[in-house]
């Protein structure tokens, strides 16, 4: 019985292990800022799961929450800061949410009556009316510049004034390991489950006894109450919200991070999270043509990999549970050396090109390419380039169906164990 | 008796087609009725007003004496009336033990709780299993119901829409594409589901029809032209001209 | 022996890696009705779907006497063979006349079926001709789509439980219709529930088992072959 | 360490990154001549380039792995609203880590918030702000009495507000005479046809338009007045930002379009002009921002004669210097906001006159200088109440 | 006022015909193959781009027709590489992958042409004034492109109307298979009409290029309000995307023209919740009417103006 409830138990604890210890793995302070972002876009990107994943309804609006829940955490912080109140960092994300879910029940009025395209498009339309509107309610989103606060003149909570970095990402660590769990639970109730029949066939549905409209409008709030929690931590992490965290742009980025992540899986979002910050706020460190980067890698997953990466572990961690994971082993490490001379060839082309076209002009076609110096307006580079690509290429299909063939095998193992 | 479902004067039109015109029908409480008539009668559409997928064009729906024309159908469900879909219309997703339990939830009290564990719902549980037992579906527990074979898809119809343990349930072609065997079981067991309940079904196979109903309506063009015991409807001729053809002999 | 328009030899099909089908032979003449019979999940409507390229086939399929396993399903249709699938498959946001002008295949030359014949045969349907197919009520749906694939002017039909759904008299009246279809020279493929339509209007049939065909004679034999009945097709 | 880092936060990819790019060069190349000529204190100069994505948020982000990286000042110019948030954050930065300053030297961010309610002592402006400019706007238009009627067109939000009311309160005060025929505000680069408000402009009979549009909502204005047939003049704050002169000239409005600068090269002294040949010959851009190379010189000069690149230190000696900017004329930063003070020019867009030597963007068009504004006509009262350390 | 009534409605219909043409191609594929396109703008882009190109070195006029070719085939490779893979993942991968292209092809101009705008200019042979009315002119150019609208308009409507392949693509979207077996290519068709769809964005971005300014940012900034278009028109409706452009082009020029806001109707003084609200004029919420639109229309009338079907 124990060892049970500890097996079910050993995620979580694994969970809060991971987050109490990775500022040891990563002390500085930029790097506590980005684990602080991941762990707020964690929270927004399984909020945004609830609607996606679990209902079934695509949002092209969902930063409206996030935004006007942190709009109303910064303004409730300043009057707490100006009234000299009581009310210490740790609980002001609650506002977050609980604004979040004051909007979230307002438009969900409107917006859940029907799933599919209409709600799409109405989310899409409030989207951009709320973000449109922020240039005209100045007093509100504080016009262009936004809304500032400082953290430190809120009362101190057990002395801590969460100046340092460190002391908020413990704050966001903690508030995201209980949204963590809280969604997780949600998804294991009654309403969850019935969440997950509206979306597979709302007029049946309605035919047990069940209202869409009204299970779409409690998940649309519950969604909304996360993405404010979100967007109050956010408040706190950076001190600033402006129009820009309610705009299309964060819509969409939550959506690619719960896709690319995997929506079908519940920890889906929080890898999609936690990759496409960490890409966001490093790739463009370490290459200007980031974005080329970030579009290629997107339509890769969508195209090769449309479970997400979640669906991609979910596959191999089965195998592996039944022990046959190294059936895969040879296969994958013949394709292996394809796959990177293709990967370096597709690099090396892309920064080729971009050098070429875009820098070359007045700083000469000399470059550094994994750290060899090369004339990017030379035959020799491309040439390499090429017959990198083309060899990663024409091996990775000859080698392909080798994977199809020891998954095949691996795959009638698994149906046979299951079967037993 | 009383009645469990009374229908007065029920009007139905698309547009300018009437497809339902001028209907009364009475459905006792405990009886096994088959509503049967020529394709395109506008059987599946009495369902669909009964049930609340179409509002009535006029006339009016009584459940236990309570009007619900005009209701949602899951209002209507939950005044205790369930339906099956000529069409299969299941969860395709869910797997076949989720579509039951899922189907049994709202009867069994669990409405929109997001505080209750689901797997700690024992009567949910309970009553998912029984039902994939009935239905011959335990071997399939896991299976994603949209793979399930045809015939396997018509009997998990029939499972969810008894699964809320209504006290009025309506079948719509509940054998259509079964064989014989299958049709033998699926009569064995909506005679089991349905006792003490009331039956309200649409069947064009006779067999089935004349094994299971206590009183059969015949519905041509929407209107009834007769409603009476098998043994009668078989006889007349008027039903005989326009629906059993030869099969009435 | 005449010119055989279907001959199918050693088909063996999948789903996944499933093996559903072990290697089915049988043929279908010219203008001929030919009834597949069987227990529910043999592989009856899983045949007919790899000779039309819906499932990928494995073994020989000729018809009009060039090979056509492999093709892609559109390659076959416009080869002449017509397929009436058992989930109708209506496409429900199109119309009634929109749903049989889709069955149509273009190119030229005189056709032997047109709307006007289709409604001819189904008045039901001309009433209802622009109507959403999705609306349509069970019966309804199940005559357009044998319309529909006739629409395309077949020279073989195959056709997968024509009769689910209907009322017993228009049973009767697909019955003749079918009939109706061969007589001007169409030859069909039955897949049939209903035993009695099958044994009335086919001139052979096959009875298939453990997905390969175990018995093949005429509806006469079939009647005096009680064993076989017994035994593949009675539970 | 015998670098001295400088990061630069500016957009390098996306929609801003034309000008983000613009920029670095800019300073890249001032950082080459200060290496070349021995470098500061015997410290090499290094613009590290950071890429904010015009985004607020992501701005603080890559300023803090500036700070990680040890670089104690950062430089940034493109949006208000990353210069508010950067200005706070670096305030507030200070604060909290004493003993690792860092300094804000903004370039280009004009909101006037910046040296005034929002001021910051760790925050240096070399740019007029948007008043400022105006100031010498209607101080130009003090001695233009054909200008009579006039429209005033602002993209909605803060800058276009400020463009707008500073615009209505300076003219009444220098040119009562002068009537505002229509004010207009338009959402921020959402119009793709500007016709609808050329027909207004047309029907109030303005015989001037003042706007502060920049990018595409400047183009297509000027394309829809050319399209109309208006014949007004058009004073700008940004005609002549990345491809802007490129529309003018498509729409054939020559020496119509005036925009508010502070040093316009075709009438600069020998060594500004000279400093131009060298900047486009080597970079292959014209110099949008002058005032990028007085932030690099007055920083050079503040860090040789502190003999120290801490921010304390080079705060203290930015406050109030005094220098001569890029063309000849005195500038002056003031202790009291940290804004600096110029000479502001009113230049017109058109052929170039003979002996001109620069063109823009290759279109054989260039700016004439129409008038300049002393800087001491520019200086407005500031509401700035600066904390100093 | 007549002016003004007058103006506005002429200005109105104009860009209304601008919204249709670079709309018209989304609504074929929106209402066809059900596939919400974020790279259409993008294909507009290219179009105008490829325009700027091919006019700089062959003229105008063969770029006006080559240009678009090539846009379509360009989208008829995206379809047949892309999309028909991910078609069987359902909506929201078609999405995706369109919203991860759009991205590709931003990037993958600014490679090319640079970040700043590039210099495409009205041809010569169009760029006289063609009338003018109460002394303002209207170029010849604005006039090639309602011109341009208009033949689109009627082209795509015979293709829905005179042929069957809307039905096909139609029927597909529920089953495709079936389709195929009554001897259809659906593959292919689906490929023809992503590519007629590509080529018409292309032909709108090689008309719109020279009147708008021709940079990368010009088809994230297109942005949603296509989408508006064909929401408001009717998913499924071509005549109900070309009314939705009008209403929207002339609500919204109307608009433009109107100042009035609530302080001047009662008064300078705010009640002190409306705040920054009593100040705001008609005029400047003009560009946010067709999202207010979109909202109410949706939540009224789900299928839009003269759509059948929701989704
Ligand atoms: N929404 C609708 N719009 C127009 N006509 C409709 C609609 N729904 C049903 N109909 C028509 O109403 C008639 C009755 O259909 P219904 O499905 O009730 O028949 P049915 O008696 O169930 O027939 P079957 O036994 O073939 O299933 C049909 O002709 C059908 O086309
Ligand atoms: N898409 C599928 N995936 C996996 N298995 C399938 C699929 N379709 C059918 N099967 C299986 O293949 C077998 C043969 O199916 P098929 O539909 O050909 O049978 P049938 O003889 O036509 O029976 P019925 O009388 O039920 O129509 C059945 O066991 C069925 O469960
Ligand atoms: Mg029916
Ligand atoms: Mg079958």
């Amino acid at each position: 019985m124990t060892s049970t409830i500890l097996r079910a138990l050993s995620p979580w604890l694994l969970l809060a292990l991971l987050f109490a210890l990775a500022p040891q793995a990563f002390p500085s302070a930029s790097a506590l800022t980005m684990m602080s972002v991941m762990g707020v876009m964690i929270i927004f990107a399984l909020s945004y799961n609830i609607l996606l994943g679990q209902t079934g309804l695509l949002s092209f609006g969902h930063a409206v929450y996030y935004g006007l829940g942190g709009f109303v955490t910064i303004h409730a912080m300043n009057a707490i800061i100006h009234a000299k109140l009581n009310l210490p960092a740790p609980f002001l994300p609650l506002i977050g949410g609980l604004a979040g879910l004051a909007f979230g029940a307002l438009f969900g009025l409107v917006s859940t009556k029907r799933a599919g395209i209409v709600f799409s498009m109405i989310s899409l339309g409030l989207g951009e009316l709320v973000s449109s509107s922020s240039f005209i309610l100045r007093s509100f989103f504080g016009g262009e510049e936004g809304i500032t606060t400082n953290r430190t003149k809120l009362a101190p909570f057990f002395g801590h004034k969460f100046g340092p970095q460190i002391e908020v990402y413990y704050l966001v660590a903690v508030w995201c390991f209980v949204c963590i769990v809280a969604m997780y639970a949600l998804t294991r109730t009654p309403f969850g489950r019935m969440c997950n029949a509206v979306r597979d066939n709302p007029e049946r549905a309605e035919f047990i006894g069940y209202s869409p409209r009204m299970l779409r409008f409690i998940s649309f709030c519950f969604a909304a109450f996360f993405a404010g929690v979100a967007g109050g931590l956010a408040v706190l992490n950076f001190e600033i919200m402006n129009a820009q965290q309610l705009g299309a742009q964060q819509s969409s980025l939550v959506l690619v991070m719960a896709y690319v992540g995997g929506a079908g899986f519940f920890f889906g979002p929080i890898i999609g999270a936690v990759i496409m910050t960490f890409l966001q706020i490093t790739l463009s460190d370490l290459t200007s043509a980031w974005q080329l980067y970030f579009g290629l890698l997107f339509i890769a997953v969508v195209l090769y990999a449309p479970g997400g990466v979640a669906g991609w572990l979910m596959l191999h961690a089965e195998a592996a549970r039944r022990g046959e994971l190294w059936r895969l082993a040879p296969a994958y490490a013949l394709i292996a050396p394809a796959f990177a001379a293709g990967l370096i060839g597709a690099v090396m082309i892309v920064e080729l090109a971009h050098h070429l076209f875009d820098q070359a002009l007045d700083e000469g076609s000399a470059m550094r390419l994994f750290g060899v110096d090369v004339d990017a307006a030379s035959m020799a580079p491309w040439l390499v380039a090429l017959l990198l690509l083309g060899a990663g290429i024409g091996l990775g299909r000859l080698l392909w169906p080798r994977v199809g063939d020891a998954w095949g095998v691996v795959a009638a193992r698994l149906n046979r164990a299951a079967a037993a | 008796m009383s009645a469990a479902l009374s229908l007065v004067d029920l009007h139905k039109s698309f547009g300018l087609t009437q497809i339902i015109r001028g209907l009364s029908l009475e459905v006792a409480a405990g009886e096994r009725h088959a509503i049967i008539g020529p394709n395109g009668a506008g059987k599946s559409t009495l369902f669909h007003l009964i049930s609340g997928r179409l509002k009535p064009t006029s006339g009016e729906i009584r459940l236990n004496g309570e009007r619900i024309g005009g209701l949602r159908p899951y209002e209507i469900n939950r005044r205790g009336l369930a339906r099956s879909f000529q069409v299969t219309n299941i969860f395709p997703k869910l797997s076949v033990y989720e579509n039951l339990r899922c189907a049994a939830l709202w009867s069994l009290g669990h409405k929109y709780s997001f505080w209750t564990r689901i797997e700690g719902l024992r009567d949910a549980r309970a009553r998912a299993e029984s039902l994939m037992e009935r239905i011959g579906l335990t071997a399939r527990r896991d299976a994603p119901a949209g793979v399930l074979s045809y015939a396997e898809q018509r009997a998990l119809e029939i499972g969810v829409t008894i699964a809320g343990d209504a006290d009025v349930i309506m079948l719509d072609e509940p054998t259509a594409g079964m064989n014989n065997t299958e049709t033998e079981q699926a009569v064995a067991l909506i005679r089991k589901v349905t006792e003490g309940k009331t039956l309200v079904m649409v069947e064009h196979d006779m067999g089935v029809v004349f094994g299971l109903a206590d009183r059969i309506s015949v519905l041509v063009y929407g209107q009834i032209i007769a409603c009476d015991t098998p043994a009668r409807i078989r006889e007349n001729d008027a039903v005989r001209e326009a629906y059993l053809g030869q099969a009435g002999h | 022996m005449r010119a055989r328009l279907l001959e199918v030899g050693d088909l063996h099909a999948y789903y996944g890696k499933s093996h559903i089908l072990h290697g089915a032979t049988f043929s279908v003449g010219e203008g001929e009705i030919v009834s597949l019979l069987g227990r529910n999940g043999v592989g009856r409507s899983t045949t007919i779907k790899a000779i039309m390229g819906d499932v990928p086939p494995k073994g020989s399929i000729r018809f009009k006497g060039e090979q056509i396993a492999g093709l892609k399903p559109h390659q076959i249709a416009r080869k002449g063979l017509g397929y009436v699938p058992e989930t109708r498959d209506i496409f429900p946001a199109l119309t009634v006349r929109q749903n049989l002008m889709l069955g149509e295949k273009g190119g030229k030359g005189a056709r032997r079926w047109t709307m006007p014949d289709m409604f001819g045969m189904f008045p039901r349907l001309e009433e209802r001709a622009d109507t959403p197919g999705g609306v349509l009520s069970g019966g309804e749906q199940q005559m357009l789509t044998i319309c529909r694939t006739l629409m395309g002017d077949p020279d073989l039909i195959m056709i997968d439980e024509p009769t689910e759904g209907l009322s017993p008299l228009m049973v009767e009246h697909v019955g003749r219709l079918l009939e109706e279809i061969a007589k001007r020279g169409v030859a069909i493929l039955l897949v049939e529930q209903k035993l009695a339509i099958a044994l009335r209007i086919s001139k052979r049939l096959y009875v298939m088992g453990h997905g390969k065909i175990v018995y093949e004679g005429t509806p006469a034999a079939l009647e005096a072959a009680s064993a076989i009945r017994k035994e593949w097709l009675e539970v | 360490d015998d670098t001295i880092k400088i990061g630069y936060i500016d957009p390098l990819s996306g929609g801003g990154a034309s000008v983000g790019e613009g920029g670095l060069k800019t300073f890249q190349y001032l950082a080459e001549q200060i290496n070349a000529a021995g470098g500061l204190n015997g410290k090499k100069v290094e613009i590290v380039g950071l890429d904010n994505k015009t985004n607020a948020q992501e701005s603080l982000i890559q300023a803090q792995k500036a700070a990680d990286q040890g670089i104690r000042i950062i430089t940034q110019g493109n949006g208000s609203s990353v210069g508010v948030a950067l200005s706070d954050w670096v305030t507030k930065f200070n604060d909290r880590n004493p003993g690792k300053e860092m300094l804000y030297l903004n370039y280009a961010a004009v909101d006037p918030v910046l040296t005034n309610d929002k001021c910051s002592y760790w925050h240096f402006r070399w740019d007029a702000n948007s008043d400022i400019k105006m100031a010498a706007l209607t101080t130009y238009l003090k001695d233009r009495p054909n200008v009579k009627k006039i429209y005033l067109i602002n993209q909605d939000y803060s800058f276009g507000q400020s463009v707008r009311t500073q615009a209505r309160a300076m003219l009444k005060e220098k040119r009562p005479d002068i009537e505002i025929v229509g004010d207009e505000l338009h959402p921020l680069l959402k119009i793709t046809d500007f016709s609808p408000y050329i027909a207004k402009i047309k029907a109030s009979g303005a015989d001037a338009v003042i706007t502060g549009n920049w990018g595409q909502d400047i183009a297509l204005l000027l394309k829809a007045a050319a399209d109309a047939g208006l014949q007004t003049d058009w004073y700008t704050y940004y005609a002549g930002g990345a491809g802007g002169p490129t529309a003018i000239k498509q729409t054939g409005l020559s020496h119509r379009v005036f925009q508010i600068n502070e040093g316009l090269p075709n009438s600069a002294p020998a060594a500004a002009q000279k400093f131009e040949t060298d900047f486009r010959a080597k970079v292959g851009i014209g110099l949008w921002y002058p005032r990028a190379v007085n932030e690099m010189r007055m920083l050079a000069m503040a860090i040789t004669q502190a003999k120290a690149d801490d921010a304390k230190s080079v705060a203290a000696q930015l406050e109030g210097m005094s220098t001569e900017a890029l063309d000849g004329d005195p500038a002056t930063m003031r202790k009291d906001d940290h804004q600096l003070f110029q000479d502001i020019y009113i230049g017109s867009f058109g052929p170039l006159d003979p002996g001109a030597k620069f063109d823009e963007e290759g279109t054989g068009w260039g700016w004439k200088t129409q008038g300049v504004v002393k800087g001491a006509d520019t200086i407005l009262p500031t509401t700035c109440k600066m904390e100093r350390p | 006022m007549l002016q003004l009534v007058i103006f506005s409605t002429l200005n109105g219909v104009l860009y209304g015909m601008l919204l249709f043409m670079m709309a018209s191609g989304l609504t074929l594929i929106f209402s066809m193959m059900g596939v919400l396109n974020f790279a259409h703008a993008s294909f507009y882009m290219l179009g105008a781009y490829f325009g700027f190109e091919i006019s700089r070195r062959l003229g105008f006029w063969p770029s006006f027709f080559v240009a678009p070719l090539l846009v379509g085939a360009l989208g008829a490779l995206v379809e047949r590489y892309g999309l028909r893979r991910v078609h069987k993942f359902g909506h929201v991968s078609e999405l995706l992958f369109t919203f991860g292209l759009a991205f590709i092809i931003e990037e993958l101009t600014q490679m090319f042409w640079g970040k700043l705008p590039v210099d495409y200019r009205v041809p010569p042979s169009l760029d006289f004034v063609a009338f003018r009315l109460l002394d303002t002119t209207y170029p010849a150019y604005r006039m090639f492109m309602l011109l341009t609208a208009i033949a689109m308009f009627v082209f795509l409507l015979a293709i829905l109307t005179r042929t069957r392949i809307g039905l096909i693509v139609q029927a597909a979207l529920t089953h495709p298979d079936t389709v195929a077996m009554l001897g259809h290519n659906v593959p292919r068709i689906f490929m023809i009409v992503f590519g007629v769809g590509a080529a018409l964005a292309g032909l709108a971005g090689v008309i719109a290029g020279p009147a708008l300014v021709t940079q990368p940012s010009m088809a994230s900034s297109l942005g949603p309000i296509l989408f508006v278009v064909i929401v408001v028109g009717g998913l499924g409706s071509l005549q109900g995307a070309f009314f939705a452009s009008l209403l929207i082009g002339v609500v919204q020029t109307f608009a433009v023209a109107m100042n009035y806001s609530l302080a001047e109707a009662f008064g300078a003084n705010a009640p002190p919740l409306l705040g920054d609200l009593w100040q705001v004029t008609i005029a400047q919420l003009a560009p946010i009417i067709p999202y207010a639109l979109l909202v109410l229309m949706l939540i009224l009338r789900p299928t839009g103006l003269m759509g059948t079907r929701e989704t």
